[in-house]
Order: C-alpha cells, then structure tokens, then sequence
C-alpha cells in the first residue's frame, strides 16, 4: 500500500506538483496521465525522494518514506525502481555495467567497486537486455545508442533492481510498435506474476486504456481525475488535455479534412 | 639644466639585504630626501631579485641600484654601463663581511684539513658568501671539494646549513657572519631555533666587500654629481641615516670600482668552476 | 515574417514581451552590475599597477633584446652554429631532469591522490552536509596558501635534508590546488545519470564510482598532467631543501647570465612540457572516448 | 507487500553466447592493471631513489609539532605593520586581477583554435597548442627579466609577467574545457544554420563559460597568494613581504600574513562560487 | 526536390545506414518508420549533413549537398530545419534564445552574436511559442522545462527558421495527445500551404497514417518499404517490426490475454 498524503513540490513560484493525495493498493497498474507539464515526472521523482517534497507524506506500509536516510533510504531506492523519461543512463559507461548498476545494493560495495560482477549477475543483466533485444550492443558505451535502445537499457536496469515497486517516466516514448509491446507486456507480467505495484506517466491514451487498471490525470499539478480506464469517457479526455469537441483522440483530423480547420496564418 | 628634460624620474632600485626585514618602510624616507634634493622625482622599487635589477639597468630603466657585492661585479662583467659610487660601513669601521665554516663543538675538528671525506653542507649555488667564497678559498688552500669531502651538498639557505649541521647530515657548513653579534646562527639563536655556543668556527674567510651604490655611466656629470653630494649629505645626519639602518652602520664612504676587483677575480673564479664541469 | 507561423496581435504579444522582458532584465541587470563593477576593479588595478600604454609602445621593440642574447654563445656565434658547445652540459642536465621529473612525479601523485579523496566532500552536488563541505574547502585553502617555502622549511627540520622535504612539501600544495580544480570539475556534472544511480538505491560511494567518475577523469587527468608540469618546472622549493633540480640549474644560469645555458635549459623543459602535453592530450581522449567505437 | 521478483539466468549459456562479456581477463582490465602497476613501480623507485626513511619520517612527524610552536600566536607586531601588509595585499590583488584577465583574454581565442572539436585541421590546432606549451616552459623568471627590459621595473612589468606567465596554462586549460563540452547544442546551433561563429557563441559558450570562469577565478586566486613572480620585478606586493620574513625567521609574521592571505582566497572563493553557481544554476544535492 | 542517392554511413563495422536512394518531390510529407536501431535518425542527420556520409551523394534540385562547405552549407543547413530525437536545445540559454537561434541565417552576425533581437524577431519567437502554448516559460532555462515542453522549444525553433525541408526526429515522442495534435497540425498544415518538404521520422503507425503523403520503411540500415499510408496493410507492418502475426498494432493484447502469449520470461 502506497499512500500519498498532501504532496506538493514548489519550484520558485511555481507548484509542479500541488497537494496530491492517492493511496494505491500493493499490485495496482497505475497510469499517470496528462498534459506536458502537467507535474507527472516531478510526482515520481518524489516517492522515490530524488525530489524533496516541498510539503506532505509518502507512506508506504505505513512506513514514513519522507523521513528515511542514509542506508534506509537507499534501500527503498532500491526498492523502487525508476525508469527515467531521459533515460539518465551514465554514458560514458558501457550498457552492460549500466544494467548492473541495478545491483548495487545486493552487491558487496569493494566488489562493485571494482566492478567485478559474478557471472550469475551478468547472466541476469544480459538476459533482461536479451529480452528487449539488445545484447547485441552489451559492450556499447551507453552514448553511442540510439534513443529507443537507451530506453531499454534504461528499462532493463529498473528490472534486474528486481523492485517492489516500478516507477515508469514514459518509458515507450521513443519506442517503435514492437518495442513498446514488448516493455509494456514485461511492465504488465511483472506485475501481474508478483504483485509489483506499477505507476507509470504515459501520452498515449489508447497504451493506458489498455494496460492499465487505474488512471490517475493530472492537470497544473493537481490531480482532476481518479478513475478506472472506462471512467475515462472521451469528455473526461478532451477535459484534461483540453482538446475541443469532436477531436479524436491519439490522432489529429484526417488530413483532407485538415487545412479548412487551420487557424488564418499571416502571409508575408 | 638640460637632464631634468631628459630624466622626469629616477628609479632608484633596492635588493632586499640577506638579513633585515622592513626594507620598504626604512627606504622610502630616504628616496623622498632624494627628490627634494635632487629636484626631480625618484622612485624607489624594490626588487626581490637581482637578476631583474641588473637587466633593467642594462636596459637604462634604472638609474641607481643598490647591489650586492657580487651581483654589482655580475653587472659589471655582462657589460651593464654602472660605476659604484658608495659603500656601506660596518659598525666597527670595516668595510666587508665573511664568509665562515662551522663545525659542531663536540666535534674533534680544528681546521679544514681534518675534514677530509667528511661531508660539507653549502648554501646555494648563487650564494656569495654560502658557496663561492668558501670555493674560493678552498680552492686557495688547493682543495678540490669534491675530491677531498666526502658529499657536498646544497642545503638551500644559510638556515638550512646550521639545521643540517645540527641533525649530523652533514660535518661542516658555511654560513655568512659579520662579527660575534650579527651571523645567521645568531639570529636563528633569537628565534629559539638553535644555539651559538653549540658551534665552533674553524674558519674565517677574507673579507668581502659590502654593498655598492651604483648609478649607469651615462648619467650626465652634474647628476652624478648632485647624487653623490646627496648621499653623502644624508649619511652625515646620524638620526635620518640611523633609521635606515637600526644604527648597524656607519655612514657610507665613497667607493670606486677597483675595490670591488677581488669580487670580480672570485666572479671569474666561478665561472671559471662551470667550465671545469663540462669537462 | 516567418508565413508558417501565425504572428500574434500585438495586444496579445504585449504582455509576453513585457513578461519576458521584465524576467531577463533582472538577469541583465545582474550582468551590466557585474560588469560594471569589473570595469571600475580593473581601472583602478590599472591605476595600482601604473599601467603606462605609451611606454609598452614605444619600448616593445626591446623585447627581443634579453631573447636575441640568449640565442648567442659566449664567444658570441649564434647558438646553432655550435650545438655542441650549446648543450655542453647535456649529460648532468638530462641526469638533473630525470631525477626531477622523480621527484615531481612522487609529489604530484601523493597531490593528486590527496585532492581526488577531498574533492568530492567539498562538491556543493555531492556533499549534502554544509560543514563538511566548509571544513573540506578551508583545509585545502590552508594547504595551498602556506607557502611551499614554509612547508619545506618545517620538514627540513622534521626530516632533514634532501628530496623527501621537497616531495612532500609539493604534494600538500599540489593536494590543496588540484583538491579545488578537482572539486570544480564535480560541481560541473551532468546530474542525470547521478539520478540514476541514486534511483538505483547507490550508496554515496557508488554514486560516485558510477555516476560522478566515469565524468569527471579526463578532467581529472589534464589537471593533474598540468599540476605535474608545474611541478617539474617549480624550481624554488626544491632548491630551498637542496634537492637541486632542473629548475635550479636554470635559475643559477638566469642568474648568472649564463646565456646560451638558459636556452638551452629551456629547450630541454620546452620539450619536457610538449611531451606531457601530448600524452595529456592521449589520455584524456582516450578517457573521453573510452572505447567510442 | 508484493511478491519480490527472483531474477535468474544460465550462466553459462549466456557465457556461450556472449563469450567476450565474461571474459575475466580483457584487454582493458590488463591496462588498468599494468597502468598502475606502473605508476606504483615508479612510486616505490622514487623511494628508493630519493631515499625515503621510514624511521626518519616517524621521528619527523614528531618534532612537525614543535615548529608550529614558532608561529603561534601570529602577530604582525604592531598596526604600522599591519597596515603596510594590508597595503601590499591590496596591491597584490589589483596586480594579479589585472594580470589574470589579460591572459584570459587572448587565451580564450587561442583556446578555441587549439580545440580539435573547433578547429579540425590538425596543424593549427597542433601548432597552437606546442606554443602554448612553449610560453608555459618559458620560466616565470625569465619572462620576468623580458617585460623588464620593456618597461622597467615596477607593477607593470608585474602585470605583463603575470599574463604571459598565465597565458601558457589558460589556452591548455580553455581548450581542454571546449573539447569536452557536449556536442549537441552545437549540433542544434548548426542544424538552424549558424555558422561557426555562432556554433561557438550559442552552442559552446554557454557550456564552457563557467569553467573558464572558474579557472580564471582560481588563477586569480593563485596569483595573489604566490605573488613572487611580482616581487620579482620590484612591484612589492605581499609575496615580497611573505618572502623577506621567511628569510628571517620572522615566524610570527609568516602566520599572520599567511591568514591575511588565506581570508582574501575565502574571500575569493566564495565569489567563485557565486559566480560560478549563477552561471550554472543551483541544483539539488545528494542526500 | 531531395534525391538520396546511394546513401550509407558506417560506424565502425555496423552500417547505420545501408545504400539508401531516395527520390522526394517538393511538397511531400514523407513519414519514415521503423524499429528502433534502423537507422532512422541517422539517416536524417545526414540530409542536413551534421553526420558525414560514408558513401553517396545528396541531391537538391540537382545541386549536390555533400559537396557544400563554409556559408553555403550554412545556408542549405538554415533551409532544411532539423527537430532533433534530443530536442539539442542550450540547456543554459532561455528559451527565447533557443527559438530565436532560428533566426541566425537571417540576422546580421553581430547582433545576433550581442543577443540584440528586434521586436519583430522576438514576436515571431514568441507567437511560435505560443502556438504550442509554451509562451509563459520563454524566460526560463531550457534545462528546467519539462520533457515536453523542451520538445515545443525545439520544434518553435525549426518553425521560425522558414526552412524549405522540415527533418523532425520523432518530433511527438515527448508529447500528450492535445500536442500530437497541435505539433503534427502545424507540421501538416506548413507543408500543405507553403509546400515545404516534410521528412518524419515516426513511431506510432497510426499517425503516420493519418498525417503522411507517403511512408518509407527502414529495417537494419535499408528501405525495405516505400509506398502510400494505404499500402502499408498489417502484413507487411508485421514484417517491418517483426510482430507475430495476429498482434494488434500500436496496442499491446488485451491485459486479460496477455499473461498466456508472454515470451519467454527471464523472471523465474
Ligand atoms: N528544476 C526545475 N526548476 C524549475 N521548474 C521546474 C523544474 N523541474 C520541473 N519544473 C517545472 O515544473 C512543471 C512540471 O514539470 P514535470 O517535468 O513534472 O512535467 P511532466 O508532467 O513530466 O511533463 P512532460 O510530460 O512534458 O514530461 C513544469 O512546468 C516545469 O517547467
Ligand atoms: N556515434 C555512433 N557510434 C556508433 N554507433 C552508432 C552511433 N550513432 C548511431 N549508431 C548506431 O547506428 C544504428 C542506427 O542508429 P539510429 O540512431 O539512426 O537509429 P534510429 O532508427 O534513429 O533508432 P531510434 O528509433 O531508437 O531512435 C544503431 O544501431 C546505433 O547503435
Ligand atoms: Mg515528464
Ligand atoms: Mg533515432
């Protein structure tokens, strides 16, 4: 049980997250949807406290997650694997040591350090980058990739963490059809073979319908709708992304309909 | 006159001595009594090597520099146009300082000779008094140091050869001394850092000539002149001359080259020294 | 005009100019104040420092005149004509520099090896505690502003004479200096992957080893090859503890005007310097690049 | 709560398919290896060499203790002193201020021609930079007796030395910066048609100003407290006084001018940072 | 006109790009698609010649690209606007600049170079902006904006260059579906009025679809597709990502079905 209670973040003037409260059962499939801006990321980055609430409380198991430091606090780092809408891979580092780094808490630290891995560990690494169809490029500097195969890196690196909890920063942005069926199935086994709770910030309305049990929107920091997937009726859409009656979702007009509905461009 | 025109300011350039402090405070009183004497400005500079003093005297950017003994030959003999014009006078009315080797008391040795393959501790290789000096005189006595010692070595300072003379790295060192009350080891006694009684001097060297005063040659001769007249004029006022120098000395006295040619023989001397390495 | 963008009414703009302009102001002011302040600190420098453009002018062509003398022997033939004779004293010079090179390296490496465990206390992106930070960032400073001249005269009398004064002396200076480049270069970062390894339940350590590291060597390395450098050349200290050296042979030579010894003294450090620049210039590629293929 | 997921794999099948990766011995970990095997090797020489003792070294560590004793309490003597050191600072700081920047100035220039990601022909920007490393192996001293010559002794010849001396190490240290800057605002500057001046305005500037900010700040920094090269050329300074009181054994003086110097370093460090901060913008730190 | 001609570009052994030949008419909308890796972005960077091609030639209007240098290739670079996978922004510029940067071909050097922008410059930027709702953060860093929002930045960027070939990197995968909407709207609705050339590259078949003239589909480096929306039929789009035959595409299976067709799971 996740428990969000009155979270809020300021940045300067400005609320990028503004009094959320949720609880989120244990096994839940959570979407986070919204528009850009929204507050999405800025919310996963605070449970997992790489942001520092600005106000109010995680609670997760009635265990206080705003108040854990040191060696507890990484442990529930650890606990919680985060899938960066960046990426943040570390590029100068080959991709099979950046899977690795989702080991470090289980490994010894001198031995990490030195980055002497057991072959079990890069077994592991290997067959979750094997998965997403990238042991190809194991060897690569994490740089050197293009940007869906740094996402599944990235995604890799959340799965050896083998996590209690994923945190998900739109992890099919740069993904083709084949990949993003491919993760989103990995997201929806994990969580459906062992309970992982999933929260996951997604664009595409249709993936979320799909895959989600529960969607949460955000718009301007709050959260304005909590609901299952059917809740969310086209009105309730166009609602939070502020789209104007008649628009389909996930798709603009077709195109011969297009130019009558442009706005007056000024010609010069 | 003609040379106001043509000199609107005189740099008079200092290098600080081995062994006062204060040098800038103690000075300037003395270049202010110089432009109101010699009616046009002069600026005092204070240089901490002498290399850039004998450079910007070649270069006539400095019309009176105070030297060191050796570093006013060193001028002379790379071609710099100066003429020693005064020197300092020591206290008791000599006219130098020596250069000394100190062993240590308890040490059975008496003189030189008895050192032989016992290790010598120099200052530097640019020091007058720390290295060619007592090269010098060795080499008087037909030693050659490095056949006849067993190590010698450069310590760094005058400082450096007492603690190394203390801490038995080496059995002898040189050192400059002025008379029983001025030397390194008296002062490094002031300072707690070592005690003067706890050494023994086995040698004295000759005197070496103090410190000249020297103006470029091709000052015009009326500005000579009136800068001789000047410095001697201050030096005669025991309470403005004494500042300058704590009262250690004696005010200064007329000097010309020649005094200074057994400074220019031991410079010889020593690059005599560096033409024996090549070989 | 660009025609694919609808240009807005300037009612509408007014407001987004004004909000934009009133926000860059305040930055631009902060700028022009800085500069200002600059230009009034530099003019009176300028005035300290008697700076004097007509006389630069007028004496600039004596530049060449201390140069052109070290381009002669003493029997006055320019120095190419006799490389032999210009580099007489090449055997004890190469001997000379070897053991400084020893003696800089030793010191440099201690430096370096003291600077690299500082710097990431005293990184404001790292070290969250502030005392830490502050007490890591004043004991660097205290280890670079002692002069080397009070650090090698305190272990001249600890240790006696000879090299092991002057090693250490530069290796507590080298420590304070490249301690704060190195602590720089952390600050300077690219914090996502530091995210990253955090968000992967890394110990400070590791997010170090993983995160900060893998950014930061190359910086590191050119730092250290530049501090060497200066070590090698830095004649003063080793003198002062009578280690001799390369560079107290070529203070002796300025000094005593030995003029065709200074240059050649110079080639053999010029040449010194171009070939650590160069292997600097290697490594760092090759950190930076690590295996780019 | 969940169900903790269990990961596990074949070793070795995955060994068989990716024999490379399980490699225990590769050719980078042998460098690593040798690399500081090598530099220990050279280490432990040193030792030798150099003739460290061990036991001498233990009983020096005890006498360090006495020194100190010499220069406690620091003390100038008297306020005359004080103001006349304080006088000297301040002078020395105008000095290296004015020296640092004039050193910068052209050295960014010549920074970015030594740059192989701003200058891709390799023999101006090899060239640059062996006459960077030629003004850098040109001794202090000399340029001292060089600027000298020009103007004479005084501040500004301290100035003009103090750049020269300062110009070998920027255009290695600017260029160095440039080159490991971030290729792709550069690559966004380019792709809307900038040229190369406005590659290096908008897509590199940004980047590397704060650290030449920095380096520069730094040299500041250093230039003030090992203000000897000043000294030299007879511009007075505090590193004239700093040097004349080691001379004589004036350790009280030695500590209290060092703590001048060290406050104007805080000082200038703080500034540093403040300016180096405002140009990168805070961000949040590692709890 | 664009004309490939042969195209490759090789990264060690790998060819990224493999004998591509091209021939784009003026005015088209030309959606490039494939699986992540297939060299997509590449293929786009070397249009614009930010990446050196290996092998080929570039042809625009019979004039050879590859052959341009100095201000010419900064002047073909001004016309043919890149949108980049990485948005490329100046993390330490405001966004204003950023968009303004756009304008560089256009600006005398020395007033771009002091940031002297005229009022008519900074009214282009801003209304750019403000079509993609993202006026009121013109004064921030580009660094602290929001994945999306750094998206708009970059594509506000290409639009105020006028460029005469618009090569947008996946210019949606950051974005919510109102500013799919919006982004491909513009994009579209450029291309129709003024005939500027479009190259896209895209993930979600869907929108290709919809919005494209034409689709080019790339796998390991080479065309294997070319044709109109309409002959792309799920056949040959399984093909070109590899799906499985019956899989739905931009949409993973219904979460009720999916445990049972789970490939093999490294998680045991
Ligand atoms: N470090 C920061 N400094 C200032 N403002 C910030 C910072 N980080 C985020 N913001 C602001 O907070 C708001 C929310 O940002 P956030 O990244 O959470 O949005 P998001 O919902 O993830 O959007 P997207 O879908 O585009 O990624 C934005 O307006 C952003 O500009
Ligand atoms: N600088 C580089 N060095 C080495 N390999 C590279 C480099 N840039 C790209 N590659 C390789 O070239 C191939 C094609 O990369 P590219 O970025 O063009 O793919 P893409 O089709 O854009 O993929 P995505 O949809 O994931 O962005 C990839 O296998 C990538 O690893
Ligand atoms: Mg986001
Ligand atoms: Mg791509």
């Amino acid at each position: 049980m996740l428990v969000l209670d009155g979270l809020s973040k300021r940045y300067g003037d400005i609320y990028a997250v503004a009094d959320v409260s949720l609880e989120i059962p244990a096994g839940g499939f959570v979407g986070i949807i919204g528009r850009s801006g929204a507050g999405k990321s800025t919310l996963l980055r605070m449970v997992n406290r790489l942001a520092e609430p600005s106000a109010g409380r995680i609670l997760v198991d009635g265990q206080d997650v705003t108040r854990l430091a040191g060696r507890r606090l990484h442990c529930w780092r650890a606990d919680c694997a985060m899938i960066f809408q960046q990426f943040n891979l570390v590029g100068r580092l080959d991709v099979l040591t950046n899977v690795l780094l989702g080991r470090l808490q289980r490994t010894p630290g001198w031995r990490s350090l030195l980055k002497l891995w057991t072959h079990e560990e890069k077994a592991v690494a290997l067959s979750a980058l094997d998965q997403f169809d990238i042991a190809q490029v194991a060897a690569q500097r994490a740089d050197s990739l293009s940007g869906g195969q740094q996402q599944r890196v990235a995604i890799a690196r959340a799965l050896v963490q083998e996590p209690r909890i994923i945190l998900a920063d739109e992890p099919i942005a740069s993904l083709d059809p084949r990949n993003t069926k491919t993760v989103m199935d990995a997201l929806l086994r994990i969580n459906k073979h062992y309970g992982i709770t999933v929260l996951c910030n997604l664009h595409s309305l249709d993936i979320a319908r799909l895959y989600c049990d529960r969607l949460v929107g955000m718009a301007a920091g709050r959260v304005v709708f909590d609901g299952a997937p059917e809740a969310l009726t086209d009105t309730v859409a166009r609602d939070l992304y502020g789209l104007e009656a008649g628009e389909v979702m996930d798709a603009g007009p077709a195109p011969d309909t297009l130019p009558a509905a442009l706005p007056q461009p000024v010609l010069a | 006159q003609d040379w106001k025109a043509k000199y609107p300011e005189l740099v008079f350039a200092l290098i600080p001595e081995e062994n006062a402090s204060g040098v800038t405070n103690r000075w300037t009183p003395f270049a202010e009594y110089l432009s109101k004497e010699l009616g046009t400005k002069v600026t005092l500079r204070l240089a901490n090597d002498y290399a850039a003093i004998i450079e910007g005297q070649r270069a006539g950017n400095i019309h009176i520099a105070y030297y060191g003994p050796a570093s006013y030959a060193r001028a002379a003999m790379t071609g710099v146009k100066t003429e020693p014009f005064a020197i300092e006078v020591n206290q008791d009315g000599t006219k130098g300082y020596h250069s000394v080797f100190y062993v240590r008391k308890d040490s059975p040795f008496q003189k030189v000779d008895d050192l032989k393959g016992k290790n010598l501790g120099l200052v530097d290789p640019n020091s007058t008094s720390g290295n060619n000096v007592p090269r010098y005189a060795l080499s008087k006595m037909n030693i050659d140091p490095e056949k006849f010692f067993g190590k010698v070595v450069y310590t760094g300072s005058h400082e450096n050869a007492v603690i190394a003379l203390q801490q038995g790295t080496v059995d002898v060192a040189a050192n400059w001394w002025n008379d029983e009350n001025e030397s390194s080891l008296r002062r490094m006694e002031r300072k707690g850092m070592a005690k003067y009684d706890d050494y023994r001097i086995i040698f004295v060297s000759d005197l070496i000539v103090n410190s000249p005063f020297a103006y470029l040659s091709d000052l015009p001769d009326d500005l000579k002149a009136k800068i001789r007249t000047a410095f001697f004029k201050f030096a005669a006022d025991k309470d403005a001359f004494n500042q300058i120098y704590e009262g250690k000395r004696q005010p200064w006295q007329p000097v010309d080259h020649s005094a200074y040619l057994p400074v220019v023989e031991l410079i010889k001397f020593v690059d005599e020294l560096r033409k024996q390495k090549r070989s | 005009m660009a025609p694919s963008i609808t240009r807005l009414s300037d009612t509408q703009l007014d407001a987004m100019m004004r909000a934009y302009d009133g926000a860059i102001a305040a930055k631009r002011r902060q700028t022009i104040l800085g500069f200002a302040i600059l230009a009034v600190a530099v003019a009176i420098a300028a005035q300290v420092g008697e700076v004097d453009l007509g006389k630069f002018g007028a004496n600039l062509h004596r530049f060449g005149d201390y140069v052109g003398r070290l381009a002669h022997l003493d029997s006055g033939a320019i120095v190419l004509s006799d490389v032999g004779e210009w580099f007489w004293g090449l055997r004890r010079w190469l001997w000379l520099l070897g053991e400084t090179l020893l003696i800089a390296y030793m010191g440099t490496l201690m430096g370096a090896l003291g600077g690299f465990m500082l710097c990431f206390f005293a990184a404001r992106n790292l070290m969250g505690s502030a005392v830490v930070r502050f007490a890591t960032k004043r004991f660097l400073e205290v280890c670079r502003t002692v002069p080397e001249m009070v650090f090698a005269l305190i272990f001249v009398i600890a240790f006696g004479l000879g090299p092991v004064p002057g090693v250490l002396a530069l290796a507590v200076h080298s420590t304070g200096a490249l301690g704060k480049l190195f602590c720089e270069v952390v600050e300077n970062i690219d914090m996502r992957p530091v995210d990253g390894v955090k968000a992967n339940g890394g110990s400070w350590v590791e997010v170090v080893r993983f995160a900060a590291l893998p950014q930061v060597l190359s910086n590191f390395a050119s730092y250290a090859l530049l501090r060497f450098e200066v070590n090698v050349r830095g004649a003063a200290v080793m003198g002062f503890v009578g280690a001799g050296g390369i560079g107290q042979d070529l203070i002796e030579a300025i000094r005593k005007f030995y003029y065709s010894d200074v240059s050649a003294l110079l080639v053999l450090i010029v040449g010194t310097v171009m070939v650590i620049d160069l292997a600097t210039e290697r490594l760092r590629h090759a950190l930076l690049g690590l295996e780019r293929a | 709560m969940a169900r903790r997921p269990r990961l596990s794999a074949d070793p070795t099948a995955a060994a068989a398919r990716h024999p490379a990766l399980f490699r225990r011995v590769t050719r980078a970990r042998i460098a690593t290896v040798l690399v500081i095997a090598a530099m220990l090797g050279l280490f432990a020489l040193g030792i030798v060499v150099l003739e460290f003792d061990g036991r001498r070294f233990v009983q020096g560590l005890f006498r360090l203790g006495e020194f100190v004793v010499f220069m406690v309490p620091p003390s100038t003597g008297n306020w005359a002193t004080f103001m006349i050191y304080l006088h000297a600072l301040a002078e020395t700081v105008a000095i290296a201020l004015l020296g640092t920047l004039l050193a910068a100035v052209p050295a960014i220039a010549v920074g970015f021609l030594a740059a192989e990601n701003v200058v891709p022909q390799f023999v101006i920007h090899f060239l640059s930079r062996r006459f960077l490393d030629t003004v850098r192996g040109v001794d202090e001293l000399i340029w001292a007796l060089i600027w000298v010559n020009v103007v004479g002794l005084g501040p500004f010849a301290g100035v003009l030395a103090v750049a020269s001396a300062n110009f070998g190490a920027f255009g290695k240290l600017f260029s160095e910066a440039i080159e490991a800057a971030d290729p792709r605002p550069v690559e966004g500057v380019a792709s809307a048609g900038g040229g190369r001046l406005a590659a290096i305005r908008f897509g590199l500037w940004p980047q590397v100003a704060p650290v030449i900010a920095s380096q520069v700040l730094y040299y500041f920094e250093s230039n003030t407290r090992s203000a000897t090269i000043i000294g030299i050329v007879g511009a007075g300074g505090i590193g004239l006084h700093l040097a004349e009181q080691i001379r004589t054994l004036e350790f009280q003086h030695v500590s209290a001018l060092v703590l001048m110097i060290l406050a104007t370093v805080a000082v200038i460090d703080w500034l540093s940072t403040l300016l180096r901060f405002s140009i990168i913008g805070r961000r949040e730190t590692v709890g």
